[in-house]
């Protein structure tokens, strides 16, 4: 197995266990970590694909993770206010509760 | 440079390197890295103890007393006795607090802590990773605090303890920003996020003057941002607010007992260390000498002697200033402190545009103070106070 | 640690009585108080920190205000039951080993005070003390004069064997009960465990044939 | 694929998984933490240093402290005694195992093996700087419109009850 | 590995955590040998100024620190993206100089806007 | 047995409107490092502004009434030293002054100038020390504390030479004083005085014009005039929110009407105003000190017709009041003909002060509650008595 | 305004600061167990019984009238009268105090009792190093140990001993006189009654 | 402003109330006026704002007991002794009952003038012992009645907040009342005296019982 197999590997199961956090967690919280789990995963990706990839000097996997991080970040921000914003109205940061309450 | 001179400068380096030339070749450059690194955590622990009892004397002597005088000469083993204390005191854990966590605080918090003297060089060819990114390296670590502070006081579950880590984080992610700003007009200037070739940089002389970042209109502007904004992130006085002792009592560590406490103080003084020795690598020469016929002078005295001179203006404003409250320290850093860092790297990006000479200072100074004197006007505004004239009744 | 001590400590092993000389040492010259007033005599115990009299030089200006950091408890001040269970309770919650230092008439034995029905008649009723220090307020000094006698408490106190202290021991209680707050008194309104004053005293023996007033 | 890289994986998946399955959600914080080390540190072995720094830099230092802040904004007063997971969770982890089946395989079977291994490089700052300035400028402005938007967003979404009930 | 870098850096954690740990250790074989920990329900209790703690500190907080939170979130992420252009600075051109004020100025906007709706004021 | 905490629940879980967050409800003190003393704030956070404040006290309640009921006239004598232990002279003045009122008595004018003289000093070094605590409340880590006590011992040194003690002079009697100024004293405090006035500049130049302080005490807790007349403020406290009420010149008590001094007055009524008031009120004692100490006449000083001993003054009550350094101190006394008081109240200005601590503190942050309450200056010892 | 006040401030610390290494008045420790500040007079703590001559169980002054204990206002004095008499200081016969105590650890140190006592038996001490480990054993005075001889009274308080000395030698001198005048006008009765003990004097 | 000025101004203002002046016989000569408790919230509201009264401040607030007395009085009395007749001195007993007063000091700060007095009784020591409070027209009331409250037991109606002051809340007694008795402690008196010494040597006794 390759360097790269390996760490595309990784972050297969980086990215699977977020899926699985963020379509099994019931904290709307940590959905959102989920997802930014597979972002992460995504990173991980984009650089490994630099790193063995044909053109290490274009930077350009190097470039794809920092604005994905930027990204990220945004994301968090948003995504975490709205949680918050949701808690307000329904007093639940729980997302079983949060469609039960929907009507 | 003189040989000799040469040699004590770098005798450090050479003794290093012969005590690791006993080893098999395998394994020297593995020892190199060893004994520096037990000589960074020996020499900084040996500070703290220092700075601890030179703190205790300084605001007696500022206090018109002695301070401590009386545990080995002079006082100088109180920190020993204070040691020796509180390992063999007991650790208290409360009963309903979250145990692992509690643990890890204090330990999380001295690992940050040391790992930021990895990139600061303390002298000529004395540096123990010289990364191409190491000021990123430094802020990168520098928020492993704020996560060991967080964890200290939630851990606790002690009212006080929280708040006082709330007031924590909230004061250094506010002053954060301002921090790597304030240090992005050096690094603009030096082209490199190397210490080490930040401080190269500085080392050369016009006449007898030294290049330092400092005597620069927006490096001297910088400094101080970035001085206010390390002394917010190593919670020193006037903005300890997180320990406030007169409002919540000890802050997030009131739980913490024996060593562990011991650990939150060593932890706090490295970070003040740190953050120190970066504002000497970045803006003050790092090991470079000031004047160019000093130069024979070793370079780590010459860190030493910046560090402890940082090290006195803490325990010297410490001494003199009552502390913010939390709103106006927030207000300071958001209204205050990150436009002026804006500003600065602005101020920064003209100076290098400009042709050398006197217009570039004026442009430069007045785009400084300038928005400094209305910013703070506007501060003023906001809290409305100013000095009083009081009438008398008969 | 005068001489006869040494050479008696000596016997017991090199070892022990350097650990025990480097411990108590160390436990002696880092008495970190808590910060805690009560009442007048907290004030001398602040004038005893000042400048003029200057604790610090022992080593002990770190008031601590969270008890799990400090050593001392200097019990400055009236203790009143309704502030009992608390000094009791900020008792508990120091860390061993730990040290009481009471502090004046009041907190001895309630002092001037001890005729009200608020003011609880010392607090050795509740805690052990190790140093008293009469006076009303003592004298600064007089604190550090107390200061200097628990140093050399702390000095004689052996690390190992059968006397030695008491947060040594691990069948000693190092926390005692919290008194309640009852209809009339404090309930209980001593700690039998803590408190054990002579029954016969010297004044009532001698008036209970003199009958005098 | 050497010892660093295994014990790192390690650590990353162990922070990633336990992040995912801890019941107190301060703990999952503490322990995503770990994770996003784990993966800077990995960054930094392939010779990415800016991007693990970074990564520390906002992952562990902004995105956590973000999360713990809305965890201590939104935290009962009592810790619930139900199931952490959701009630659709037998199907959600069987989707993320089929996904994760999917991917190996096609990871393990892809001619990605046979690609070249180029000589150690580094992504230094400067470099990334240049292509920043240069072939990237348009992202970075289009990066800066979007973190602008995701300020102004991310407030209005948390005061608007503020100001409602002012 | 030891020609990595971070090799040292790797080294320096091993020592932070050796040093932090270290003392903890000897002083539990301390408490172990010499000086029993005595826990006790009064003693072990929360700290509140001497009395007995009434309700959690573990309670829904105030969200005022959230708002520093997100503009922090923003502008850490800004300053990741001003260190590059910043070593790289001395070797730009003006263009790219004033490509990075128009990033600046859309977060300055961004700043400034919050001050207008106060949300940088400490409530 | 009921438990030993006193659970005041003042206020539900959380807000009615279910908003942000949820009440922090935190007890500062009875142990807190600026409570001075062991006074108690049951406060109510939201994030870190005060909701709702109570204070909570007794934790010094000494039965000093109680005891003084079954104490003679002059027993109770030592025990108002220790009322506001900052300042036993002028507790000793004011109980003096009721029993004086109580029974007729005249004092000697020699007495009524060493009254003065020891007043105004004790006056300074409780404005000063109070300045020390206040400013070490926030957070200035006990330098200006320092300083002030640094004067207040020589003070005290003075204090001692004249009474044997350095707090509890216990050293007014009725009629007059216990003993007479020793040799020397008179010079020494002459030359003692004059040195205050670098110390008062130095702490002038150390605090006053300080950016930090003005920030931290501007416009924080503002005691409105209505407010704290109603609420029978007193002191520097009423002074500091405009009100020109100074007992020194209203009764004119003692042989304060002889000597020329003013009373400063804040506008603001902030604890900044609290804080000036003060140290100009300082100098001003210094200006009467400066005369009284010139102006000491030779003669007795006490009224040779007074007992120490079988002291019953006839049936009857009294109420004697001064301008103690924290406020108006009264002594009210039922007589009942008996050698003890039938009643003995003492009026404590730094309860009445306290009344408006939680208006003051609403809505405010934690750290202005300390720095109020600092301002306000109490002493436990008179609170609680 | 920008900062003024606060350099100011760190001004004046600094000053006190550097201060401290030259003048005595910025550095105003007294190092307590070597140094001492100078004793003053008038200084008072516990009190004392004072004994005239050599043996403090003869030379006390104290004639156990129980007026100090009465005035005391915590009530810590405790004694018991004799039931026979010697003389006292002037030479009259009278009791003297069997059991003498006084609980230190109530004490408030306010001198009443000094001031009541019409004999000048009890007067102030100035000793405050007292600390002690037992309450019980350490801090309950008895006659013994209150007992100071006339030459420490002049030692601690040398002016307001030389005034009382003063006063009890005319007092000695008043009553010789007038026990030579009655001896002169009776020579015949020899010691007569032994004059009657002074109704205690208001001071 | 004498005070019999001020009763005949108040009876004007305020209809039906009743006062009555209390001579104070001391030198002090600081007479008091005594008013009923049903008018006693518009009497102090009359004072605080009268113009020229103007009593702004209320310095001192404080409770009085009067524990009621055992009077005897020596009565001659007619009774047949022995069959006659005869006039016989006999002590009747009587007890008084007691009271607790509440007594007010007001100043003017406007005037700055005062004190006048105000003083009010309830009507016994067990049940009766309402009062209303002042602390609607003076704030300073506030502190000053809650303590009277906690020691003396008078309750006062329309208090905002009538808890235990200075005491704990459990407390059951009223400590400032004559007829206190307070909490045995008496383990150790080395120098006890009366009926210190009294109850101490009873604690020995029991002590040394067990
Ligand atoms: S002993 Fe005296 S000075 Fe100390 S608290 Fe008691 S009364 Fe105050
Ligand atoms: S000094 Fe005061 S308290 Fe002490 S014994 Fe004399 S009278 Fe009693
Ligand atoms: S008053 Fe004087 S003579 Fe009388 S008992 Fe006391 S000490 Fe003795």
């Amino acid at each position: 197995m390759s360097s790269l197999t390996s760490y595309l590997l990784v972050s297969a199961l980086i990215f699977s266990i977020g899926l699985a956090g963020a379509l099994t967690r019931r904290s709307a919280i940590l959905v959102l970590i989920g997802i930014e789990l597979m972002l992460n995963a995504a990173n991980l990706n984009f650089i490994a694909f630099w790193r063995y990839g044909p053109n290490p000097q274009a930077l350009t996997g190097v470039m794809f993770a920092i604005f994905s991080i930027g990204i990220a970040a945004a994301e968090a921000a948003v995504g975490l206010g709205i949680v918050l914003a949701v808690y307000r109205h329904s007093k639940t940061t729980e997302l079983d509760q949060m469609n039960s309450m929907k009507g | 440079m003189h040989s000799a001179i040469q040699q004590a400068d770098q005798i450090f380096v050479a003794l290093q390197h012969r005590v690791a030339g006993y080893l098999p070749v395998k394994f020297q450059s593995i020892a190199d890295v060893i004994l520096s690194v037990i000589a960074i955590v020996l020499v900084f622990a040996f500070l703290f103890a220092v700075t601890t009892v030179l703190e205790r004397k300084g605001l007696g002597r500022i206090q018109n007393r002695y301070g401590p005088n009386r545990v080995g000469p002079a006082g100088f083993f109180q920190p020993l006795a204070d040691g020796v204390k509180s390992l063999t005191k007991e650790d208290l854990v409360p009963r309903a607090a979250d145990q692992a966590v509690h643990f890890m605080a204090p330990v999380l918090l001295v690992i940050a802590a040391f790992l930021a003297y990895a990139v600061l060089p303390v002298g000529r060819n004395m540096v123990l990773a010289d990364l191409n990114a190491g000021v990123l390296f430094f802020f990168a670590v520098g928020t492993l605090v704020e996560l060991a502070v967080f964890m200290a006081g939630w851990s606790s579950r002690n009212k006080y303890s929280l708040l006082g880590a709330m007031r924590a984080i909230a004061q250094m992610i506010s002053y954060e920003v301002p921090l790597v700003l304030a240090s992005i007009v050096v690094i603009m200037a030096a082209g490199s996020l190397s210490t080490v070739s930040i401080v190269n940089m500085q080392t050369g002389y016009s006449g007898i003057w030294p290049h330092w970042f400092v005597l620069t209109p927006w490096g001297f502007a910088g400094f101080n941002l970035f001085m206010i904004a390390a002394t917010a992130e190593s919670n020193r006085s006037p903005f300890d607010l997180p320990e406030g002792e007169s409002e919540i009592i000890a802050g997030y560590y009131i739980e913490y007992s024996g060593f562990k406490f011991a650990l939150f103080f060593l932890g706090e003084y490295l970070g003040m260390f740190a953050t120190s020795g970066l504002a000497i690598t970045l803006f003050l020469g790092g090991w470079a000498a000031p004047f160019s016929f000093l130069t024979w002078i070793p370079s780590y005295l010459w860190f030493f002697a910046k560090l402890l001179l940082m090290i006195a203006i803490f325990i010297w404003i410490r001494g003199t200033l009552p502390r913010l409250r939390m709103d106006q320290l927030m207000n300071f850093a958001w209204q205050f402190m990150l436009p002026m860092t804006l500003i600065n790297v602005f101020a920064a990006g003209v100076w290098h545009f400009m042709p050398g000479g006197v217009i570039r200072w004026l442009v430069c100074a007045v785009l400084l103070i300038v928005p400094a004197v209305l910013l703070s006007r506007g501060l003023k505004q906001g809290k409305k106070f100013e000095a009083r004239t009081y009438r008398f009744a008969e | 640690m005068d001489e006869q001590l040494k050479t008696e400590l000596r016997k017991q092993g090199i070892v022990a009585t350097t650990l025990q000389e480097l411990y108590n040492w160390g436990r002696k010259n880092s008495l970190w108080p808590l910060n805690f007033g009560l009442a007048c005599c907290a004030i001398e115990m602040i004038a005893a920190s000042m400048a003029r009299y200057d604790m610090a030089r022992f080593g002990a200006e770190v008031f601590r205000p969270s008890p799990r950091q400090a050593d001392l408890m200097i019990v400055a001040g009236t203790v009143t039951k309704k502030m009992a269970p608390q000094v009791v309770r900020l008792y508990n919650q120091m860390a061993e080993p730990k040290y009481v230092i009471s502090m004046g008439a009041c907190a001895i034995s309630g002092g001037p005070f001890k005729q009200g029905y608020n003011v609880l008649k010392g607090i050795d009723r509740y805690i052990p003390v190790d140093v008293y220090i009469p006076g009303c307020p003592p004298r600064p000094e007089a604190l550090i004069d107390a200061l200097m006698a628990l140093q050399k408490l702390i000095d004689h106190q052996p690390l190992t064997g059968a006397d030695r202290p008491r947060h040594l021991r691990a069948d000693a209680p190092s926390e005692f009960i919290v008194p309640g707050f009852g209809a009339h008194d404090l309930e209980p309104s001593q700690n039998p465990e803590v408190w054990n004053a002579p029954l016969v005293n010297i004044s009532l023996a001698g008036t209970d044939d003199a009958g005098k007033h | 694929m050497t010892a660093t890289f295994l014990i790192l994986a390690a650590i990353t998946i162990a922070g990633t998984v336990a992040a995912m399955a801890m019941r107190n959600l301060v703990h999952c914080v503490l322990a995503l933490t770990l994770g996003f080390a784990g993966l800077a540190a990995l960054y930094l072995q392939l010779g990415a240093q800016f991007v693990g720094l970074t990564q520390v830099l906002v992952y562990v230092g902004a995105v956590a402290i973000l999360a713990v802040f809305v965890i201590m904004m939104t935290q009962k007063p009592a810790q619930t005694t139900e199931s952490i997971f959701s009630s659709f969770w037998l199907t959600g982890s069987l989707i993320a195992a089929l996904v994760f089946a999917v991917l190996g395989w096609a990871i393990y079977s892809s001619r990605l093996t046979s690609a070249i291994v180029s000589p150690h490089v580094e992504a230094a700052v400067r470099p990334i700087g240049d292509a920043l300035m240069h072939r990237f400028v348009l992202p970075l402005e289009i990066m800066g419109l979007l973190l602008t938007a995701a300020l102004i967003g991310a407030v209005v979404v948390a005061i608007q009850e503020k100001r409602g009930s002012a | 590995m030891t020609n990595s870098p971070y090799f040292p850096v790797l080294v320096l954690l091993a020592a932070g955590v050796g040093f932090a740990i270290a003392p903890l250790a000897l002083a539990w074989i301390w408490a172990w040998k010499f000086s029993p920990r005595k826990p006790g329900p009064s003693k072990n209790a929360i700290y509140e100024c001497g009395l007995e703690s009434a309700g959690d500190a573990w309670i829904q907080f105030h969200p005022g620190y959230y708002l520093y939170a997100i503009i922090f979130l923003v502008f850490d992420v800004e300053a990741v993206f001003l260190l590059p252009f910043a070593v790289a600075f001395t070797g730009l051109t003006f263009a790219a100089g004033m490509a990075m004020l128009v990033f600046l100025l859309l977060l300055v906007e961004g700043l400034v806007w919050a001050y207008q709706k106060q949300v940088l004021v400490w409530s | 047995m009921i438990a030993a905490t006193e659970p005041i629940r003042i206020l539900p879980k959380s807000r009615a409107d279910g908003g942000e967050g949820q009440f922090l409800e935190v007890s500062m003190g009875p142990q807190h490092p600026s409570t001075h003393g062991v006074f108690r704030m049951d406060v109510v956070l939201d994030g870190e502004r005060i909701v709702k404040l109570k204070p909570v006290f007794g934790y010094l309640h000494r039965n000093h009434e109680k005891i003084a009921e079954h104490e003679t006239y002059l027993g109770s004598m030592p025990y108002t030293d220790r009322l506001d232990y900052f300042c036993s002279l002028t507790n000793n003045w004011a109980y003096a002054l009721a029993v004086e009122k109580l029974a007729g008595i005249q004092v000697p004018e020699r007495a009524e100038y060493i009254r003065i003289i020891t007043a105004e000093l004790t006056r300074f070094q409780n404005h000063a020390a109070l300045i020390g605590f206040l400013t070490q409340d926030m957070g200035a880590s006990g330098t200006p504390l320092m300083y002030a006590f640094r004067e207040r011992e020589t003070i005290l040194d003075l204090f001692e030479s004249l009474t044997g003690a350095r707090m509890m002079c216990n050293y007014m009697r009725f009629g007059g004083c216990r003993v007479d100024l020793p040799a020397g004293w008179l010079d020494h405090a002459k030359k003692f005085v004059a040195t205050l006035p670098r110390f008062l500049d130095e702490f002038e130049r150390l605090l006053a014009s300080n950016e930090i302080l003005m920030a931290r005490t501007q416009g924080v807790g503002v005691l409105s005039k209505e407010l704290a007349v109603n609420a029978g403020v007193t002191g520097p406290v009423l002074r500091a929110s405009g009100v020109n009420y100074d007992v020194r010149k209203v009764d004119k008590y003692g042989i304060y009407d002889r000597f020329a001094f003013k009373i400063p007055m804040g506008e603001h009524g902030d604890t900044y105003d609290r804080y000036m008031v003060r140290l100009l009120e300082m100098r001003e004692s210094l200006n009467i000190l400066n005369q009284a100490l010139k102006d000491i006449p030779e003669g007795p000083i006490v009224d040779p017709k007074t007992r120490i001993r079988g002291f019953k003054p006839k049936p009857g009550e009294a109420y004697g009041r001064i301008e103690a350094p924290k406020g108006e101190l009264g002594f009210y006394l039922v007589s009942d003909g008996t050698s003890n008081p039938y009643r003995y109240r003492v009026r404590p200005p730094s309860l009445m002060n306290l009344t408006v601590l939680e208006q003051l503190c609403i809505g405010r942050n934690v750290a202005d509650v300390v720095v109020i309450l600092g301002s306000i200056d109490i002493v436990m010892g008179e609170v609680d008595r | 305004m920008f900062g003024e006040g606060i350099l100011k401030g760190l001004a004046e610390t600094a000053r006190n600061f550097l201060g401290s290494y030259v003048s005595k008045k910025r550095l105003t420790t007294v190092q307590y167990p070597e140094e001492r500040l100078p004793q003053i007079e008038a200084y008072r703590n516990f009190p004392f019984l004072v004994y005239d001559g050599e043996d403090w169980q003869q030379g006390l002054r104290c004639v156990s009238c129980f007026i100090c204990e009465k005035e005391c206002p915590p009530k810590c004095i405790f004694i018991e009268k004799s039931t026979d008499k010697k003389p006292d200081a002037v030479g009259k016969p009278q009791f003297y105090p069997t059991v003498f105590n006084i609980d230190v650890s109530v004490c408030m140190s306010c001198q009443i009792c000094v001031e009541v006592c019409p004999f000048d038996a009890i007067k102030m001490d100035t000793d405050f190093e007292l600390s002690t480990d037992n309450r019980f054993s350490g801090l309950l005075w008895d006659k013994k140990h209150l007992a100071k001889s006339n030459e420490h009274y002049h030692k601690i308080h040398p002016t307001e001993a030389a005034v009382v000395d003063a006063q009890l030698a005319a007092e000695r001198a008043k009553v010789a006189a007038k026990a030579k005048a009655a001896a002169e006008a009776k020579p015949a009765a020899a010691p007569a009654t032994p004059p009657p003990v002074p109704a205690a004097t208001e001071k | 402003m004498t005070l019999e000025n001020i009763k005949s101004e108040v009876e004007a203002k305020v209809p039906g109330c009743a006062l009555e002046i209390v001579a104070n016989p001391s030198p002090s000569g600081q007479h008091s006026l005594r008013i009923d408790p049903a008018h006693a919230v518009a009497i102090a509201a009359f004072m605080r704002d009268a113009e020229h009264l103007r009593f702004d401040y209320c310095s001192n607030v404080t409770g009085i007991d009067w524990p009621g007395k055992e009077i005897s009085e020596k009565v001659k009395v007619k009774k047949l002794v022995d069959g006659v007749e005869q006039e016989v001195e006999e002590v009747r007993k009587s007890q008084t009952v007691g009271h607790l007063e509440v007594v007010y000091h007001l100043y003017s700060m406007e005037k700055k003038h005062g004190p006048v007095i105000l003083r009010m009784r309830t009507e016994d020591r067990a049940e009766k012992v309402h009062l209303p409070s002042l602390t609607s027209v003076w704030q300073s009331a506030d502190f000053q009645e809650r303590e009277i409250f906690d020691l003396y037991g008078v309750v006062f109606d329309g208090h905002p907040d009538l808890r235990r002051i200075l005491m704990w809340d459990g407390f059951k007694d009223h400590p400032m009342r004559k007829d206190y008795v307070e909490p045995d402690d008496y383990e150790y008196e080395p120098t006890a005296h009366d009926e210190v010494l009294e109850r101490a040597r009873q604690h020995r006794t029991v002590m040394g019982a067990q």
